[in-house]
This record gives structure tokens, sequence and C-alpha cells, in this order.
């Protein structure tokens, strides 16, 4: 059997990829399955340290992981309607040019 | 009914909400009539207080937000009644020294309460909300009044002592999770059995230290001091060499030592040793500077040294005898209100000598004695106050520092005494300079000290003379809490 | 849960992972990031948590991965042109990385194995859901129907 | 009267205060009253003086304190208070009278300055703070004061502070004596650290009594050395004696007057009033504190009277005279002649004064000019100066017999003949002598005999205000040495607290004839000398190297020019380089690298590297700048930031575990 260690490695692994995409690329959906990502190794750690807690345990983990994902389609769909208005603006979905922001 | 202690918190926020809405002619006339009132009420305060008794007095307490410990708790002990003297002297003075814009003048008066409310706080997240309260004006001062440079000055002033705020709340939240409380009483009664375990102890500590000494500030983390201290208005360089300067010390004196009594033990002699090289090392840069300004901001940390040296020589040492303490401490909390004054009348002259000529720089005057001997002479003594001349308030406290740190750490003393030589080798220096000599011809227009002006001078420096000679009423204050707090650290 | 199968799992999920972050073209990206979101429902099943790993399936594959399919299509003149990879998140991520699992080796009690379980019934998380997270529940809702209401005015067509 | 003024006593240095604080509060509208004020202040110091010296001569050993407290501090107090004992009542009534005769010879010497109530304010303040000096019975309150002479001695040497060089000897003799009085300052605190108090006396418990003695222990020795110090600095001795010489730059004859016959004595009398101090652990009067003054002495009473030889300038010869004497006084100190010491210092104060009054008369009558070679013949022009001079020249030579320096100097020498732990201070003592004579014959030679040279056309005798004081303190100094001969040592019974008796066998001594046969040797030797010397120094003539290196002062002003000084400098701007480029520059590395990890995850390597050029160069700009060039607008950029923070939140975490 894995260890609980074992799986927060992995579920590291996998936000830190997410991070990765989400740092790196140009493309803005990239930063969106990059968030993504990194919420579902999120989700991953919820529910190994439910599991792994001593029994019996409520399940909590897995109630927050639902809540979590449900949130993590309302943000895809806003993040994609998103890039789809800026990208009817500025007709470009290159986060580079994007900086509105700039001190 | 509000306490005499928010009363006088809340008259200076007042006064600035009033130049903020009535938008008066005269801001100044109007911010010195709040500070007179504030003044009337520090008074009242010096008058209620019970300088016998040791604890906090005249002390308010309201639940604030109960669910984090926060309480709304001020009061006055002998400290924190000096330092509000402190406070509502420094400030007027100030507002005499030149004539401020009306939002400065409303800026100043924000920083004023922000200060009564940090030298009177007894729990930490009221204090830490003064503390800042006082960084935001001052920030604002130096960025939209200040001279030269001062957008640079400015930022340079907010993120150091805002990063040294982070760090000592980060602490402090570590403490709060490990003790659940805020109230620097009980803290200070947890101190010490060691409030905190492990790694997390000095982590703490360092925290509170670092956003102290960013504060005073303490070799090595002094450098925005002359900078902020330079482009600032004269106004605004006296209250905060006068005022805000004096939250660090306070803090010492109230946080970092109490709390963390065995960790200042084990790390005294790396405090003693930055005690020294910032009472070495500043007047000597003091003396390779060519601006008045930044001059005296120099040696404003060459004095605050002192007031650290005698702080952690007693407490670094858990040999020091109980007079030896008793006068280190007493040296130290009468070194803060000298140098309050002191440093604060320096910035003073300078300021008259910059109306004046336009200019600061040490070679843009000369011969000055002969065209203004009254402001030389009264400039004299601001100076040969600063130099810990006897007679004059610099000496005692200064003595009774010495006096306390050499029988703990005799040689860090010594070396330490190479800083008031070079004080005065700084000042001889600059006496030299703008009043020796032939009269500079772009100084022979100077008009020599007006009604005004000697108004102004007078009163502050009786003062100084004052305490020089007959310094009991300024000990009356604090007797009882160094007594107090001697024990405490013993 | 043997460790033969965690171990495939994790390799076919970190693969694909991978190859959604770094592929060039999108559309090949999106489908590794499909794929796996299958691996992570497959860890969920492995877990005990199958209902997560269903309305992971559903969610994810069956909607989110289809609408970023969509808005590829809908931007595609843009698609190909924007290239470029930033290496200093690379260096980000490695680090962040590295102190994860230092992190993780350094704290003890986390070498541990899971012990047996009920398994976690629809029924019981339907109570749930009705009962102690009433409001978290009414307040999801509240948020997606907001995103709901929200991205249909930012893809509304701009006036003038 | 007599018992109202032992307990009292601090009102005869408040008198001159007063005065002073009088004459600067009315400001420029005093400039009449000046003069009437500082006198009447100081004659009733005087006045006072006299009446508390009455009541310590009737009884041997004779000390009233009044000790009270200045302050209390936590539970503890500090006390100060005020003695009056044969030593202090010797010196407030020499201060007081020479005093009085400086007040009244600068009514003339300075009628026509601008500043003149000023300088009477600053005459005051001065007597009144060396008068406070020797009635304190606390080191303490004793260090006050002597600030406060430090105080008044800049002030009044940097009195015409329009001339450059009169502003640069203020700051000179300021931090000198300052060096030494930081010395001092460590001697109080480590005395008050080990006896616990600071009062001279105080019913047995004081730190020159003996409990407070025995608490010393070893560090007796430091402590005592450390005191020295501050007495070096002020009495200009070895290597601290550089201001005194440069003071002379005060207005002509007063402020060096002062330098030369009260203030400097403050340090000698320092020495005398710690003394207990110096003798712990003494064997056969011996001790290593001791010794060290002894030798520090002899350097400077040597040296001091070499570089005499070689000056020109009237008021320098008797500056590097002084710095020679005070040597010798400690000299005598060190050898245990204390009272020897004292009354050698009360003696020169009378006739150094004589001395520089007549300088000033000489420098007022020949239009300020001070170089001796030009000088000459002035004796019959001067006549009341030639005389009252003659007679300081000789008590200063030490002429036996008639005139009050003769005593005193054998005295000291007989002491130090007796000191047994090396006869060599007292060989170099009587080379000392030797030159004194030499000197004085010289100065006298080219002033007053001899033709009239440049400077001495149209001179004429200074008017009376000046003269009579010459002649009082001229009277003086020959009528003191009555109190002083061995067949009468009423003085010196008076200062050890035992009864004098006349015994005229003890007139002659032993030592009186080497004394006589110096001074004869030295006078005849100057005679023969510089008696055609006409505007040239024969030494110069047949030495050139040596004299250059006299009258050079043996270059130490170069010497401390180039190695302390210019350290100090040196270390003052690497200070400033250090706070400017080393500690503000981690600071702004600070800034930098976390700069550089924000552009970094931007990924613009080139921007990276020319940022980070720039950051080092653009300096004042830079940081504002970069503080908003952080704020890159870019999403990812603050990602990159946050994921980095998390990251250093994680590593915290786990390091506190």
């Amino acid at each position: 059997m894995p260890t609980l260690s074992m799986l927060l490695v992995v579920s590291a692994a996998l936000f830190c990829i997410g991070l990765l995409a989400a740092l790196s690329r140009r493309h803005a959906i990239f930063i969106l399955i990059g968030i993504e990502m990194m919420l579902a190794a999120a989700n991953l750690n919820f529910i190994a340290f439910w599991r792994f807690a001593p029994q019996p345990a409520p399940p909590t983990g897995v109630m927050v992981a639902i809540f979590a994902i449900a949130i993590a389609a309302a943000e895809a769909a806003v993040g994609l309607a998103m890039v789809i208005a800026v990208y009817r603006h500025f007709r470009t979905t290159n986060v580079d040019q994007l900086d509105q922001l700039k001190g | 009914m509000v306490g005499l202690i928010s009363a006088l918190i809340l008259i200076p926020l007042a006064g600035a909400i009033a130049l903020y809405i009535g938008q008066p002619k005269n801001a100044r006339t109007v911010a010195l009539i709040f500070n007179a009132l504030s003044a009337f009420y520090a008074l009242l305060l010096w008058q209620k207080f019970d300088a016998t008794a040791p604890g906090l007095q005249i002390a308010e307490r309201h639940a604030w937000i109960p669910s984090i410990g926060a309480e709304y708790l001020v009061g006055v002990d002998g400290l924190s009644l000096l330092l509000v003297l402190l406070t509502s002297l420094v400030f007027p003075f100030a507002f005499c020294a030149q004539r401020l814009e009306r939002g400065a003048c409303a800026l100043m008066l924000v920083m004023q309460a922000a200060l009564y409310g940090t030298f009177t706080a007894q729990n930490f997240v009221l204090w830490f909300l003064f503390y800042e309260m006082s960084l935001i004006p001052a920030f604002l001062l130096i960025k939209i009044y200040g001279g030269e440079n001062r957008d640079f000055a400015a930022v340079k002033f907010f993120i150091y002592t805002f990063f040294g705020s982070v760090a000592m709340l980060l602490a402090f939240l570590g403490i709060y999770f490990a003790k659940g409380t805020f109230d620097f009483a009980t803290l200070a009664g947890l101190g010490k059995s060691g409030l905190l375990t492990g790694n997390l102890k000095w982590f703490a500590f360092a925290g509170i230290f670092l956003g102290l000494a960013v504060k005073v500030p303490l070799f090595p983390f002094h450098t925005w001091l002359p900078d902020a201290y330079q482009t600032a208005p004269t106004g605004v360089s006296m209250v905060l060499t006068g005022g805000l300067s004096k939250m660090g010390v306070y803090g010492f004196i109230r946080l970092l030592v109490p709390l963390f009594p065995n960790e200042i033990k084990i790390a005294g002699p790396w405090l003693l040793a930055l005690v020294v090289c910032s009472i070495v090392f500043a007047p000597l840069a003091a003396w390779a500077q060519r601006d008045l300004k930044r001059m005296v901001a120099y040696l404003s940390i060459n004095h605050l040294g002192y007031c650290l040296l005698g702080l952690f020589a007693i407490t670094a040492r858990s040999t020091s005898s109980l007079i030896d303490t008793q006068a280190a401490l007493s040296g130290v909390f009468l070194q803060i209100f000298n140098h309050g004054i002191t440093a604060a009348a320096l910035f003073y002259f300078v300021g008259l000598l910059e109306q004046r000529r336009g200019l600061r720089g040490i070679d843009d005057f000369g011969g000055l004695m002969q065209r203004t001997p009254l402001l030389c002479g009264w400039m004299s003594v601001a100076m040969f106050s600063s130099l810990g001349l006897p007679g004059l308030n610099g000496f005692i406290g200064e003595f009774l520092i010495f006096k306390g740190s050499f029988a703990v750490a005799a040689s860090v003393t010594a070396i330490a005494v190479l800083g008031l030589l070079f004080t005065a080798v700084t000042f001889m220096r600059a006496m030299q300079s703008l009043f020796g000599g032939p009269l500079v011809e772009s100084c022979s227009g100077f008009s020599d000290l007006i009604r005004s002006e000697k108004l102004v001078i007078v009163p502050v420096t009786l003062l100084m003379f004052a305490i020089g000679i007959l310094p009991q009423f300024i000990f009356n204050i604090f007797n009882a809490t160094v007594t107090h707090m001697a024990r405490l650290f013993a | 849960m043997s460790t033969v199968a965690f171990a495939g799992i994790a390799i076919l999920t970190l693969a694909a992972a991978l190859a959604a972050a770094t592929l060039q073209k999108l559309m090949h990206a999106a489908l590794s990031f499909a794929v796996m979101f299958v691996g992570i429902s497959a860890f969920f099943f492995f877990l005990g948590a199958e209902f997560v790993g269903l309305v992971q399936i559903f969610v994810y594959i069956g909607a989110v991965a289809v609408l970023i399919v969509f808005t590829i299509l809908l931007t595609r003149h843009d698609v190909g042109k924007v290239r470029g990879f930033n290496w200093s998140g690379v260096f980000v991520a490695v680090a962040v990385f590295g102190g994860l699992v230092w992190t993780i080796s350094k704290t003890k009690s986390l070498s541990i194995v899971p012990q047996q379980i009920k398994p976690v019934t629809v029924q019981r998380i339907g109570e749930l859901l009705m009962t102690n997270y009433v409001w978290p529940l009414q307040c999801v809702g509240v948020l997606l129907t907001a995103a709901l209401i929200g991205a249909l005015i930012l893809v509304m067509e701009e006036k003038s | 009267m007599n018992s109202w003024i032992t307990s009292n006593v601090w009102l005869i240095p408040a008198a001159p205060i007063l005065a002073a604080l009088l004459i600067l509060a009315f400001g420029k509208a005093a400039r009449r009253a000046a003069a009437p004020f500082a006198v009447i202040g100081q004659l009733t110091a005087l006045t006072m003086s006299i009446f508390a010296f009455v009541p310590t001569l009737h009884s041997h050993g004779f000390r009233s304190v009044q000790n009270f407290t200045w302050f209390t501090f936590g539970e503890q107090t500090l006390r100060i208070g005020f003695v009056l004992d044969p030593l202090a009542a010797a010196m407030l009534i020499m201060i007081a009278l020479v005093g009085l005769c400086i007040f009244v010879f600068s009514i003339g010497y300075m009628a026509e300055d601008k500043n003149f109530s000023r300088f009477f304010a600053y005459l005051s303040f001065f007597s009144g703070a060396m008068l406070g000096v020797v009635i304190a019975n606390s080191l303490l309150l004793l260090f006050v004061f002597w600030e406060l002479v430090g105080l008044a001695s800049y002030l009044l040497i940097g009195f015409w502070i329009e001339r450059p060089s009169a502003a640069a000897a203020a700051k000179k003799a300021f931090i000198t004596t300052r060096i030494g009085d930081m010395g001092f300052f460590l001697g109080i605190l480590w005395l008050y650290h080990r006896s616990g108090t600071l009062l001279f006396y105080d019913g047995g418990r004081g730190c020159l009594e003996s409990v407070g003695l025995l608490a010393l222990g070893a560090s007796a020795t430091f402590i005592a050395l450390l005191i020295f110090c501050g007495a070096a600095g002020k009495s200009g001795q070895f290597p601290l004696h550089v201001w005194l010489p440069d003071a002379m730059e005060g207005p002509t004859p007063v402020s060096a007057l002062i330098h030369a016959a009260t203030m400097v004595a403050a340090g000698v009398f320092l020495v005398a009033r710690v003394y207990p101090i110096f003798l712990v652990g003494a064997i056969n009067g011996v001790t290593p504190s001791l010794t060290v003054v002894v030798w520090i002495g002899v350097a400077t009473g040597l040296m001091a009277a070499l570089i005499a030889v070689a000056q020109f300038d009237i008021k320098r010869i008797l500056a590097y005279s002084t710095v020679s004497q005070l040597g010798l006084m400690m000299v005598s100190l060190g050898v245990g002649g204390v009272a020897a010491g004292i009354m050698h210092l009360l003696a020169h104060g009378f006739f150094k004064a004589l001395l520089f009054l007549g300088a000033g008369s000489v420098i007022h009558g020949c239009h300020h000019e001070q170089d001796i070679r030009k000088m000459g013949g002035l004796r019959r022009l001067m006549p009341v100066t030639f005389s009252t001079y003659a007679i300081g020249m000789m008590a200063l030579s030490g002429v036996p017999f008639f005139f009050s320096g003769g005593w005193t100097k054998e005295e000291i020498l007989h002491a130090t003949s007796q000191w047994p732990r090396s006869h060599i201070p007292y060989y170099l003592m009587l080379v000392g002598v030797f030159l004194t004579a030499l000197y004085m014959t010289r100065q006298i030679i080219f002033v007053f005999f001899g033709n009239r040279r440049a400077a001495s056309e149209h001179v004429h005798e200074s008017p009376g205000v000046m003269t009579i004081p010459l002649i009082v303190l001229a009277v003086c100094a020959i009528l003191f040495s009555v109190v002083l001969t061995p067949a009468w040592p009423w003085l010196e019974n008076y200062l050890t607290g035992y009864p004098a008796r006349f015994d005229p066998h003890l007139l002659i001594q032993p030592m009186i004839i080497v004394s006589l046969a110096l001074v004869g040797a030295g006078v005849s030797l100057g005679i023969w000398m510089y008696r055609r010397a006409a505007g040239s120094d024969p030494i110069q003539q047949a030495q050139p190297a040596l004299f250059r290196f006299l009258e050079n002062k043996m270059w130490i002003d170069e010497i401390y020019d180039r190695t302390v000084i210019a350290l100090a400098a040196i270390a003052a701007r690497f200070s400033d380089w250090m706070d400017r480029y080393v500690w503000d520059g981690l600071v702004r590395g600070v800034g930098a690298i976390g700069h550089f990890l924000a552009r970094l995850t931007t990924g613009a390597d080139e921007r990276v590297i020319n940022a980070g050029v720039d950051e080092g160069t653009v300096g004042a700009h830079g940081f504002g700048r970069l503080m908003s060039r952080r704020h890159s607008g870019q999403i990812q950029t603050y990602l990159g930031a946050i994921a980095l923070g998390m990251l250093a939140l994680v590593l915290l975490y786990a390091w506190l575990g």
C-alpha cells in the first residue's frame, strides 16, 4: 500500500505542473488549464487526508472536494468567457500584451 | 464619557478633521490651537498622575474584538507620561518652526494622535494600529511636502519601516498563537519563563527586534533615516526625530525587553556590538556630511544609540546590580526626553538658517557670529546640549546611562565614550565653519532672530537649562516606573 | 490499493498533466488535460471517494474540457500565433516542488497507511448536503448562478 | 560671617556667574555696565574668599563639607556637595585675586572692542566656573565645573571668532581637552562603580576616605591614570599640550593669562585633590600611577622649555614656559611633594599673570606687534612695564630669596631629589631650571634692551588701569615669598595641616646653592649670547637645523595632523562611504533581488541584466522606478511572486516545525 506521503508527493507534482503552466505559457487558456490542475491537486489532498485520517472520520474531505469542483467549474466558465471577451477586445490571447494593471 | 487619554488621542484627530472640512485660511494657527488643547490635556494627565505608584494609571478598558484578544486598553505609567509630554512639547515646537500648508498640518495632527496612541496603548493590536498609523502621515509628509529627492526618500522610508512592521506583526501573531493574548502586562508576566519554544522563539525575537531596530534606528538598519530627515520639511524632521524615533526605543523598553529577557541575555553581546557601531560610526559619518540636516540626522542616530546602550547593557547581563539598573533606566528615559527636545531644536535652527539662505550646506555659511550673534548663541546652546555639556540637559542622561552600562559592560562603554568625542568634533567643526571666519558675502543680508523666533526658542532653551541644573522634576515623573521596571528586569 | 496500480495511475496522471502544460498545440493540450482528469478520478475511486470521482469526470471531462475546446475554436485565429515559453516559470515551479517535497519528507507523521473504512454512500452525501452543509450549498448555488450570468454578459457582443 | 560663609561656600562661584548672566541678559545695552558688573561680581567673590579663608586658619586640618542631594533616580540618590579646606581656600584667593587684576586690566585693554560686554560676561563666567572647580566636593560636580571652564576657555579663545585662526584654535583647545576629559569621564564612572559614591568627603564614607579607598583595590591605578588624562588635557601635559600655545589666539593678554595662570592650574589642582587615589597601595610614596605622572611631567617640562628657547612670539614663549612650569608641578605631585606643587601653582599664578599682563602691555604699546625681533629698547619707554616684567621674569626663573618662584622651585627640586625610584627626573629638572632662566633672559633682552627696532617706534606706556594691576601682581609675587621660606614654611604647613614654627637657621639650604648656580648660569649665558643679538638669534645661526626643529615645536602638530587627525578624517569618510554604499547598498541589493526574481518570471532576460545594471548605477531614482517597475501589470508576475511567497511560508513552517 502506498503511504500518505507518496500521495502528497504526487499531488505536489501535479500542483507544480499546474503552476508551471500558469506561469510559463503565453496563452490565456493554458493559464486556466494550469489553475484547474492546481485545484485538482488540492482536491486530491483533501480526499487523501480524509482517507488516511484515523477512522471513523466524518467525510469532510469529500464534501469540501465536491464544493471545490463546483467552484472550479464556475471559475472555468467565467475564465473562458473572459478569454473570449478579451480576445474580441484586443484580438489576442497573449497575456504578455495584457498589462493594463501596470503601475 | 470619553476618558482623559482617549480625549488626548482624539483632539489632534478632531483638529485634522477640522482642517480638512473647515479649510481655514490660517491652518497653522488652528493646528496650534488644537495643540494647546492637547497640551492642556497632557498637563491635566500629569497633574492626575500619581508619581509614587508604579503601575498603569488612568487606564481605560473597553472590549474591542474579543475573539482575537484585542481590546481598547490605554493607560499611562511614568514612561508613557514622559513620552506624552514630550509629544505635546515637540509638536507645537514643530508647528512654530515652519509655516506648513493646510494638508501638511492635518497630516501632522494625525501623526500626533498616532503618537499619543502608541505611547498609551497597552494592547498589542491597538498599539500596532497606532504604530502603523503614524507611518502613513510621515510617508505622505515626506512624499508631498519634501524637498529634493523626496520620492526616493519617502518610498525608502516607507518600505523600510513597513518591512520592519511586517516582521514584527508576524512575530506577534506567532506569540498570539502560542499564548493567546495580546496584553502587554500579561505577556510581560509570561516573559520570564520563556514565551515560546524552539526556533519560533528566535523567529519572534528577530521579528520584533527588526521592526523596532528599523524604527529607532539602530545600525545597520538606519540608512533610511538620513535621506528621510534630509528631505523632509523642517517641522516634519523635528517631529520625526522628536517623536517617531522614540516609538522604537519605547517599543524596546515596553515589548522586547520584558517579553524576551532570556533571549536578550544570549543575544546581548551582538546587540551591544550593534549599538556601539551606532554610537561610533554615526557621529563619524556626521562629521563627513556637508549637509547640515544630514549631519544632525546622523547625530540623532548616535544619541538614540546611547538609549539602547543603557537598555541592552543592563538587560544583557544578569549581574547588574539594582543601582546600575536604575541608573541606566533613568538615564535612558531622560535621554529619550532630552534627545526629543535637543534634536528638534537643532533641526529648528538648521531650518532657520535654510530659511535665510535657501541652502543648508555647511560651506554655504561663514562668519555668522558677526551678523547674527543671537542666532549663533542660542544655536550653540542646542549644540552644546547635544554634545553633552554639563549644565545642559544632555549630560545627566548620558552620565546615568554610562554609569549603568559601565558597571556591566565596561569595555563596550569605554568604546562608546568615543562617540561623545566624535560628536564634539562634529559640532566643533560645524561651529567653526558656520560662526567663525570672515563673514561670507551671501550671508551678509541675514536678519538676526526675530521676536517670534525668540518666543519659540527661549522657552525650549530654558527647559534645557532647567533639566540640566535641577532635573528632579523630570525624574519625579518616572522614578516609580524605573523602580518597578528594575525589579522586573533584575 | 496496490502499489503497482498506484504507480501506474500516478505516472499516467503526471504524464498527461505535463503534456497538457507543455504541448505546443493547444488542442492536444486540451485532450491531455482530459486524460489527466481521468487519472485523478481513478485516484478518487481508489481512495474510496467514488462519488467525487464520478463528479470529477462529469464536470471536467464532460463540461470544462468541452468548454475549453469551444473556446479554442472561437479564438482560433490567434491559436497558432501565441508562442513562447517562459523558462523562469520552470524555476519557480521546481523550487516550489522541491520545497513541498522537502516539507513532506520532513514531516514524520505522514508515512502511514490507510485503515479500513465504510464507503461513503451517495445517500450519506445527500443527507449531509441538506443538513450540515446546507449553507455552503446555497452559497455555491448562488455562485454558480452568478457565474452563469457573468459569463453570459462577458461574452455578449460589445455595443458601439 | 565666617561660619556663615563656610556653610554657604557655593555663593563664591555664584557671584561671578550671576554677574555673567546679568551682563548677557542686558545684551548690548549693558556695554557701560558690563565692566562694573563683572568687577563687582569678582570683588564679591574675593571678599567672600577671604572670609572663607579666615576660619581655615583657626584649626589645622580644617575641613567643612556641605553635601546635598542633586537628584533622585529610581530609589537611588546622587549627592554632590561643596568643601572648604586649606587647599580650596588658598586656591580661591589666588583665583579671585588674579581674576580681579585681569578684569581691571581688561577694562583698559578691551576698551575699543565692539563686543566689550560679551567679553566681560565670558570672563565672569570663566571665573565662576573655576571657583566652582576648587570648592566641589564631588568628582561629578568637579567635572561639571571642569567642563564649564573648558567651555569658557573655548569661548574666550574664539572670542575673535571672525579670525579663522582663532576659530581653529578654539576648536583645537576644546577637542584636545575633551580627549583628556573622556578619559576623566571613564575614570569617574569607574570610581563611581567601585566606591559607590563620588563625594570626596562624606563623614568617612567618601571616595577619598578610608572606606572608599579600600573599595577601589587594584583598579585604583587605572582610575588614577584615567583621571590624570583629564588633568593632562587641561594642564597641557604632553601629549595633549598642543592646544595651549595655540590658545594665544584669544584677546591678547587676557585670554592668554587665563590659560596661563588659572585654568591650566585646574589639572594640577585635580591631581592634588584626588591625591589619595593616586596613593592607594603606595610603597614609600611610589605608585605606578604617580610614576606615570612624574615621567609625563618631566617630558612636558623639558620639551616645552626647549621649544621656548626657539620662539619669537612674545606670548608663545610665555605659553611654552607655562607648559614647562606645569610639567614641573606635575613632577612635584608625582614625587610626593603635593604641598610644594600647590605652592608653586599659587606662586606661578601670580607671576605668570604678571608676565602675561606685562606682555599684553607691551603688545598694546607696540600696536599689536608680537614678534620679539621687532621690539627692543623698551626699557626706557615703558618703565613700569619693564620693572614689573623683570620681577616676573626673576620669579619665573627662580631667583632665590626675594621672589616667590625661587622658594617654591627649590621645594620642588628638593622633593624630586628625594624620589626613591630614580634620580633622572631630578637632573632633567635641573636642566629645565637652567633653560627657563635662559629663555626668559633671552626674551627680556630682545624686548627691553638693545636698540629700538621697527615696532618700538611711537611706543608709549600703558594707562593706569593697565599698569596698576601689574604693580599689584608684582608686589604679590614678591610678598608671597614671605610665607614660602623654609625658615617659616607657613603655607606648606597650612596646606599639610601642621603648625608652622619660625626657624631662621633653615633659611639657607644646600639646595639653594644648586638653584642659585643654575639660575646664575642661565642668566649669564643668556646675557652673553643675546647681548649682541639684534633681530636674529645666535642659536639660529649656529645650529639652524636644531633651531628649526625647536621653532616648529618638534613638529608635534604636524605629526598629529598626519596621523591622528588624518586617521580620524579617514574613519569619518569611511563611515560615510560604508553608509552610502555598503549598508544602503545591502538594502538596495535586497530590493534588487526581489526585482530580479520578479523580472525572472517574466523571462525578459535582457531586461533583467539591463535592469540589474541600471539598479547599480541609477542610484537616487532607481528605487522609486524599481518599485513601479515591479508592478509590471502582468498577471503571471504576480502569480510567480505569490508562489514564491507561499514557498517561503511553507519552508518557514517546516523549519519552525
